[in-house]
């Protein structure tokens, strides 16, 4: 391990980077982790990636980031779990000339100087990608849209965004809609299947156009749901899901769904290029994205070989 | 003591589940008085004074304190107003230190702090006073039931009520420590506090009360003063039948065992460090051996270690003429060793099991989870033991911890004679325990050891243990000293003797 | 028999009225079960079939809780089981063998017994108090599993017998229905027709005096333990059959407390001794079905834990006679003397 | 013939019968220092005197909810409800400055206030109508986690209300580039807890009372102990330190998030019992809780120190730490018990 140069700042065999990681909630977050880590093993110019899981609490990776600062390490990477609260402890790094850069979410607009860059992904985007879809599919549906809706985990960033992307769009164009009914599945595939399951008792699925999965797993849960009740899915009812993990592919491959909003983890790579820019002092955007597609039935096929996680 | 009262009880009706605990009763205590409350083993004695302390409720009837109507709402209420208690079960909490137990509730303090050396020194002088020598600041647990009852009495007097309660207080205190006590229940008298005192050793009564009331199955008996009630009138009231069919057990002689039989159980310097030294000690079938000492001389520690209780750190226990190694409680019960411990509420009873579960525990452990008790089999010792040491009520699917004191060591006893042991130990076996109770488990055991059961026996009453022992041995300061085996020694006056002299030869 | 009815039945009462609003809410056709593909279902018989893995953790819990115990590590033990048994099978080339399905199961369930006794032999035989030592298979469990999945999401395929273990249904009941209630007999059975019943509620209610009286109190621990772990072993087995998937993080994410919850609400008291494995039971289709009432009576996901709240403080309050006594007194004729507030001191007695 | 003294009671062994009961916690600080010293031999930085300071600034708030636990557990009790209550703690300081505009001073005082009038409720709850306390407090722990979520599904900012840059305001001690360590003013306010919990629990009767009730109810009830008080008592400290833990979380991050701390009556507990103190009630100390947090913090630092584990190891490596510190607790506990007899 590079430990022992590690409060040299860059020079020597090369950067010890402190990484916060939110959790191992999904398989989205272990397949981000994993890509940043062995983008990080195999870059030489990174001597060492300190990794920290924070387990979905930010007090947890507030204490991560304090430890860094304790090691000395050259760049702190973090993806926060909430935007808010983390002022003192990124000025806490600044006062100790480690620069910052986010990963993945983002923080609150006030702490803009105090992280040099945010290489990720643009949740409310993701919902507005969604909701196009769903005014374009449905724009000549006579009698209004009927939307359910499997929401994340109440109160977290990317439920919140999603939702509010998806339905900005929806009011914006106009699309004469009704939500049927909108619950949390927490982003599991056990709740998305359990409430859709309910969803189907309590509403029937007759009537209803297009189920909105805040993400894969419940997605598939849901879709399991609907077959064992009797349905095709993708057919009797159109269905969006976030994130596009292989087991999502496949579904669309298999023609149980009909469009992905990507969501992309594999950002190792250019994580570790933004690190070492950052390391240099190079000016860098305060938004770096990270490449995202979306993809409709015609392109299912196709993409499924390129899938990482 | 023709004041007018300061206590009066008047029609006071309490039911439990299923049970009618007091009917009806009055009761009326003068200041200065010694008021003694007699009856069985569940006649509503406790329940009388847990209703006037505000433990429980009273279901109808009026309190009278210094002519004003009360009702307490708890015990902390009734202390305040000045009646102190110490209730029949040692009712302390045993991991605070022995000065805290002393001034729980009201320590002195230096502004809102504790002055816990002011309260070391007042507790040592507490107890100095009444003779006791403790580490006040070593936890309750560290001491014996016989200490922790001397602190919870040495905390009721300390507190200078105008009404002490004492329910049971000698229960396990041997006869120079009752004879303490009863020195200070006169000092108290003479100032004027009244006092209430519930105890199953006559002679004590006779000795210190000036009044009794007696009760029966929740109702009142009446009121006498005690020179006006002869002992076997007073049993008769209690019992409620005549005192003629409480013969005294006589010892048939101990010679049906031979002194060349091999004996059941031979014990060669057994011992455990810190509790009780090394010892020797022989019981032979149908022999009942008692354990004498005063308190704190190690008994239980002896029997401990014979039941597997506790582990021996030296010493060969040989039984029905094999060596025994590995010895616990469940590989003792196995082999025909039945321990009945003296704490009946810690290591004896599970409060919340019925009464039938409860006296099938140690049969159904020795046969193993597996093979249950059959209902029927099961009813039915249960019936005949109910009946036999004559537990009342006689519900056995009533919770143990319901049941008054006394019934509730009697369960006790019966789970251990159910499982037919060669050797029965029995610590304390009789304590709390009615007259007429107390009469039957002596009884009993007379018989099984005529039966050919052999009986170790540890008891704080030297009568008792005279009158049932084959031979007797004397322990102090946790050592066997002596074993008295003439019917010559066994008196009362020569077991004293032999404490003193510390086992040698006078 | 009569006491043990008197405690059931405040919970019933409670599912009564859930069930109750729900058809208010959503037509009688909530219970009334529907057959399709030869198999029930409809809103009530999801329900049960949802509720089998936490009926099957919360008889493991009760057991365990009637020793004085109780067991944080179910959750993390249920991830495991789901993530031996997903992981073996899509390592397999044939997904679809029958003796792979077995053995996977198998090597699920022993794993999580070995797990089980280690806690019982932390509790037992090491003397360290239940909370923490089933805190640390909390802790690392999910991480094991995590660990056997390599914190990916293991998918087995739809074609896979496995999945009938969730999925599937004989004579028309869902399997995991037949499992949960075959287990509730054979626990009941077990500890009703043997004396481990009343074993187990003596070592929970007086450790000290059961040793005195000659029970194994460390084996009794430690079987108990198992079968705690083993049960949620099972309730693993079924909740990743019924997905297809095993997700080491969020299988099985607190449910602990719900059974915790259900083992209370059913009457069985957290300080040992007397338990009641028909109240968990219940408890636990209470719990079950609250979930679907705040969708069916059209709350949003903000109310799910208000909701909760609400009920398990009902339940509470009614299982108390105090509280009963002291709603009621008002409709009550007085009692000749003046009646007290109400009286704390009887209460801490009558413990 | 009475002569002789009463009693045979030896009053040998004094020394130990009082030690005793302080053989766990001295275990525990024990074991805390050699985890200390085994990361100073085996990473770099970490004898820097941040690392212990550091302890008491992210563990601020745990240590004021596991102090009020402390309470509770000695009494007998449990308090699952203090994670969620805290999260609502910080969310109502939030939305009471933000939302409401109420000045900060104000909207602190109504926070604690609410956190010890809703100790009281359950407090009461729980004597009165005897429900368990598992029971009464998870009942806290929905319905605030639900109240939480209902004020605001998403993270609030707190960033432009003055008053909260209090909280992190430093004050150092030497200069941290060459040894000195700072701490800030929150972690003061926890170490102010701690020392009125320790007063409070041993020389005043409430804090007896709490051990007695933890002993035995009912014994402390017959002895005429105010039990109604001290039960009630406890929950209300208790919810009083989980509204406090909530501000202090409010002036750490200056911001309230609906999902914070979940969970964290876990750990509360976990550090209550690891510093010795018994689920029982009764047997325990309000400093043993101290390195309980302490030793909980420590693990969490020694696997970031190490820093190449996974997300999945280091929750294993956390279970094998935290076993092997009980196993080696539960050992020197024994052998500390053994000399004693
Ligand atoms: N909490 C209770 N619940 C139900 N029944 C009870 C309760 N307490 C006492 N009883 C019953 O009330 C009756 C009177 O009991 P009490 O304890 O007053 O007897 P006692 O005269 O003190 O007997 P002893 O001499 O054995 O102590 C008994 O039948 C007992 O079983
Ligand atoms: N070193 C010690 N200092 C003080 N007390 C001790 C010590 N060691 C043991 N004890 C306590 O002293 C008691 C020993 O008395 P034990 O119970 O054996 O006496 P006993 O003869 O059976 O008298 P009784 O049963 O009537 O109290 C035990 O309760 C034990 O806990
Ligand atoms: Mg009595
Ligand atoms: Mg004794």
């Amino acid at each position: 391990g590079g430990g022992d140069d590690s409060g040299d700042g860059g020079s020597g065999d090369g950067l010890v980077v402190g990484f916060a990681q939110v959790g191992a909630e999904s398989a989205w977050r272990t397949a981000n982790s994993e890509s940043v880590k062995s983008a990080a093993e195999a870059d030489d110019r990174i001597a060492e990636l300190k990794f920290v899981d924070g387990q979905q609490e930010q007090e947890k990776q507030i204490e991560a980031i304090r430890n860094f600062i304790t090691q000395q390490v050259d760049v702190i990477v973090l993806a926060p779990v909430v935007e808010t609260g983390w002022t003192d402890v990124l000025q806490e790094a600044e006062d100790a000339g480690i620069p910052v850069v986010l990963a993945d979410r983002g923080v609150e607009a006030a702490d803009e100087d105090l992280y040099v860059t945010r290489l990720g992904s643009d949740f409310a985007e993701e919902g507005r990608k969604a909701g196009a879809w769903a005014v374009e599919t449905f724009a000549d549906d006579p009698d209004g849209t009927r939307i359910l809706e499997l929401q994340g985990t109440t109160g977290s960033a990317p439920a919140n965004d999603r939702k509010s992307g998806f339905f900005e769009v929806l009011d914006a164009e106009g699309l004469n809609y009704e939500l049927v009914d909108s619950q949390s599945g927490n982003f599991t595939a056990e709740e998305g299947k359990a409430v859709m399951e309910t969803f189907i008792t309590t509403h029937g699925l007759e009537g209803i156009d297009l189920l909105y999965a805040h993400n894969d797993e419940m997605g598939l849960g849901a879709i399991q749901a609907i077959e064992e009740a009797g349905f095709k899915p993708g057919e009797d009812i159109q269905i969006i899901i976030v994130d596009g993990s292989k087991a999502g592919f496949q579904a669309g491959v298999d023609g149980k769904l009909n469009y992905i909003v990507e969501c992309n983890p594999v950002f190792g790579e250019q994580l570790m290029d933004v690190v070492v820019d950052v390391a240099n002092g190079e000016s860098m955007e305060k938004f770096t994205p990270v490449e995202e597609g979306v993809f409709d039935s015609t392109q299912f096929e196709a993409e499924l070989p390129n899938r990482q996680f | 003591m023709s004041d007018d009262p300061i206590v009066q009880m008047t029609g006071i009706r309490k039911d439990f589940t299923g049970v009618r605990a007091l009917d009806g009763v009055d009761f009326t205590l003068r200041p200065g008085e010694i008021h003694a409350v007699m009856g069985e083993n569940g006649a509503g004695k406790s329940t009388l004074i847990k209703v006037l302390t505000g433990v429980h409720t009273p279901d109808a009837g009026e309190i009278r304190l210094d002519g004003r109507p009360v009702r307490f709402h708890s015990p902390g209420a009734a202390q305040a107003a000045g009646i102190s208690t110490v209730y029949q079960e040692v009712n302390l909490t045993d991991n605070l230190s022995v000065a805290e137990n002393l001034f729980a509730g009201r320590e002195p303090r230096l502004g809102p702090f504790i002055n816990f050396r002011a309260m070391r020194r007042k507790a040592k002088a507490l107890l100095d006073d009444i003779g006791i020598e403790l580490n006040v600041a070593a936890p309750l647990s560290s001491y014996s039931i016989a200490m922790q009852q001397l602190v919870a009495i040495s905390r009721a007097v300390d507190i200078e009520a105008k009404v002490l309660i004492l329910d049971e207080p000698t229960s396990s205190l041997d006869r120079d420590e009752v004879n303490v006590l009863l020195g200070v229940m006169r000092r108290l008298a003479a100032k004027g506090t009244a006092m209430v005192f519930i105890s199953h050793f006559l002679d004590q009564v006779y000795d210190i009360a000036d009044r009794m009331t007696v009760l029966r199955n929740g109702q009142l008996v009446g009121e006498w003063t005690t020179a006006e009630l002869p002992e076997s009138e007073l049993i008769g009231h209690m019992l409620g039948r005549e005192a003629a069919t409480l013969e005294q057990i006589e010892r048939t002689a101990a010679a049906h065992h031979a002194a060349e039989e091999e004996p059941l159980m031979e014990v060669t310097g057994l011992g455990r460090r810190g509790s009780i030294a090394p010892y020797d000690l022989r019981v032979r079938r149908g022999e009942v051996v008692g354990l004498a000492g005063l308190l704190g001389s190690g008994r239980t520690e002896t029997v401990r270690l014979i039941a597997g209780a506790d582990r021996a750190d030296s010493g060969k226990l040989r039984f029905d003429g094999k060596a025994v190694n590995g010895h616990n409680p469940r590989t003792a019960s196995a082999r025909g060793i039945a321990f009945c411990p003296e704490n009946r509420k810690t290591e004896g009873l599970v409060g919340d099991l019925s009464v039938a579960e409860n006296m099938i525990l140690a049969m159904q452990a020795s046969r193993g989870w597996a093979r249950s008790i059959p209902v029927a089999r099961r009813d039915k010792l249960v019936a005949e033991f109910i009946e036999k040491l004559d537990i009342r009520p006689g519900d056995p699917d009533m919770p143990v911890k319901n049941l008054s004191g006394g019934n509730q060591q009697k369960v006790l006893l019966a789970r251990w004679m159910l499982i037919e042991p060669k050797l029965l130990i029995l610590d304390e076996p009789t304590r709390g325990i009615d007259v007429g109770a107390k009469a039957d488990i002596q009884r009993l055991v007379a018989e099984l050891s005529s039966d050919g059961m052999a009986v170790l026996f540890v008891s704080a009453e030297l009568d008792e243990v005279t009158r049932l022992s084959d031979r007797i041995a004397v322990l102090r300061d946790r050592e066997l000293v002596a074993v008295l085996e003439s019917e010559a020694d066994m008196t009362t006056e020569r077991i004293v003797d032999t404490i003193v002299s510390g086992g040698r030869e006078a | 028999m009569n006491t043990y009815a008197k405690r059931l039945m405040w919970p019933v009462i409670i599912l009564v009225a859930l069930i109750v609003v729900n058809i208010a809410a959503t037509g009688i056709d909530f219970i009334i079960p529907t057959v399709n593909d030869g198999r029930l279902g409809g809103a009530f018989v999801n329900i049960l079939r949802r509720s089998a893995p936490l009926l099957l953790i919360a008889l493991g819990m009760t057991l365990v809780i009637a020793t004085k115990g109780i067991d944080l590590s179910v959750g993390a033990v249920y991830a495991i089981g789901a993530a031996i048994a997903c992981q073996m099978i899509i390592e397999a080339p044939d997904q679809t063998a029958l003796g792979l399905v077995f053995g996977a199961v198998a090597l699920a369930l022993v794993v999580t017994a070995v797990i089980g006794a280690w806690n019982g032999v932390m509790v037992a035989y090491f003397g360290v108090q239940p909370i923490v030592a089933t805190l640390i298979l909390m802790i690392a469990g999910r991480g094991i599993a995590q660990l056997i999945t390599g914190g990916q999401i293991p998918k087995v395929q739809d074609a896979s017998p496995f999945t009938e273990l969730g999925r599937g249904s004989f004579l028309a009941v869902p399997l995991p229905i037949w499992i949960a209630a075959l287990m509730l007999i054979a626990i009941a059975l077990l500890t009703r027709k043997t004396a481990l019943g009343m074993l187990l509620e003596s070592v929970g209610g007086n450790p000290e005096a059961s040793r005195l009286a000659g029970i194994r109190s460390k084996g009794i621990t430690v079987l108990v333990y198992l079968v705690c772990s083993l049960c949620a072993g099972l309730a693993g087995l079924i909740g990743a059959a019924n997905l297809g998937s095993a997700d080491a993080n969020n299988g099985g994410l607190w449910i602990e407390l719900d059974a915790i919850l259900a083992v209370v609400i059913g009457g069985t008291a957290l300080l040992g001794g007397r338990f009641f494995l028909l109240g968990t039971a219940i408890g636990v289709m209470i719990i079950g079905t609250l979930d679907d009432t705040i969708i069916n009576v059209g709350l949003s996901s903000q109310w799910q834990f208000t909701a909760k709240a609400i009920v398990v403080f009902v339940v509470a309050l009614l299982q108390s006679p105090e509280f009963r006594g002291w709603i009621l007194k008002p409709f009550k004729r007085q009692p000749d003397a003046p009646a007290p507030e109400p009286a704390p001191a009887e209460e801490v007695l009558a413990k | 013939m009475s002569t002789h003294q009463l009693t045979e009671r030896p009053s040998r062994s004094t020394l130990f019968d009082g030690l005793t009961r302080y053989i766990p916690i001295s275990a525990t600080v024990a074991l805390l220092i050699a985890l200390y010293l085994g990361g100073v031999a085996n990473y770099p930085n970490f004898d820097n005197p941040q690392v212990v300071a550091k302890l008491f600034i992210d563990n601020a708030p745990l240590l004021v909810i596991a102090v009020g636990m402390t309470f509770v557990i000695l009494s007998g009790g449990i308090d699952l409800s203090v994670g969620s209550v805290m999260a609502f703690s910080t969310m109502a300081c939030a939305w009471l400055t933000v939302e409401a505009g109420i000045a900060a001073p104000v909207a602190l005082v109504l926070v604690l206030a609410f956190g010890t009038a809703w100790g009281l409720l359950i407090g009461a709850v729980i004597h009165y109508f005897d429900v368990q306390p598992f029971i009464a407090t998870l009942v806290g722990l929905f319905l605030f986690r639900g109240l939480t979520l209902q004020i605001s599904d998403t993270d609030v900012s707190m960033r432009e209300i003055e008053f909260f840059q209090w909280g992190m305001t430093h004050v150092d001690f030497g200069n941290v580039r060459d040894g000195g360590f700072w701490l800030p003013y929150l972690s003061f306010v926890a170490f102010a807890v701690v020392i009125i919990a320790f007063v409070v629990l041993h020389y005043t009767r409430f804090g007896r009372g709490v051990y007695a009730v933890g002993g035995s109810e009912q014994s402390a009830l017959l002895m005429g102990l105010p039990v109604a008080r001290t039960k009630i008592g406890v929950y209300a400290v208790s919810g009083f330190c989980a509204a406090l833990a909530g501000i202090l979380a409010a002036f750490a991050t200056k911001s309230a998030n609906p999902l914070a701390n979940v969970g964290a009556e876990l750990d509360a507990i976990a550090a209550v019992v690891i510093g010795g103190t018994l689920l029982t009630g009764g047997a325990g100390f309000v400093l043993g809780t101290v390195a309980g947090v302490m030793v909980w913090g420590m693990l969490n630092t020694l696997i970031a120190f190490q820093g190449n584990l996974s997300s999945w190891w280091a929750r294993i490596v956390m279970g094998i730490l935290l076993l092997a510190f009980i196993l080696l607790q539960r050992v020197l506990a024994r052998s500390g018990e053994k000399r004693r007899t």
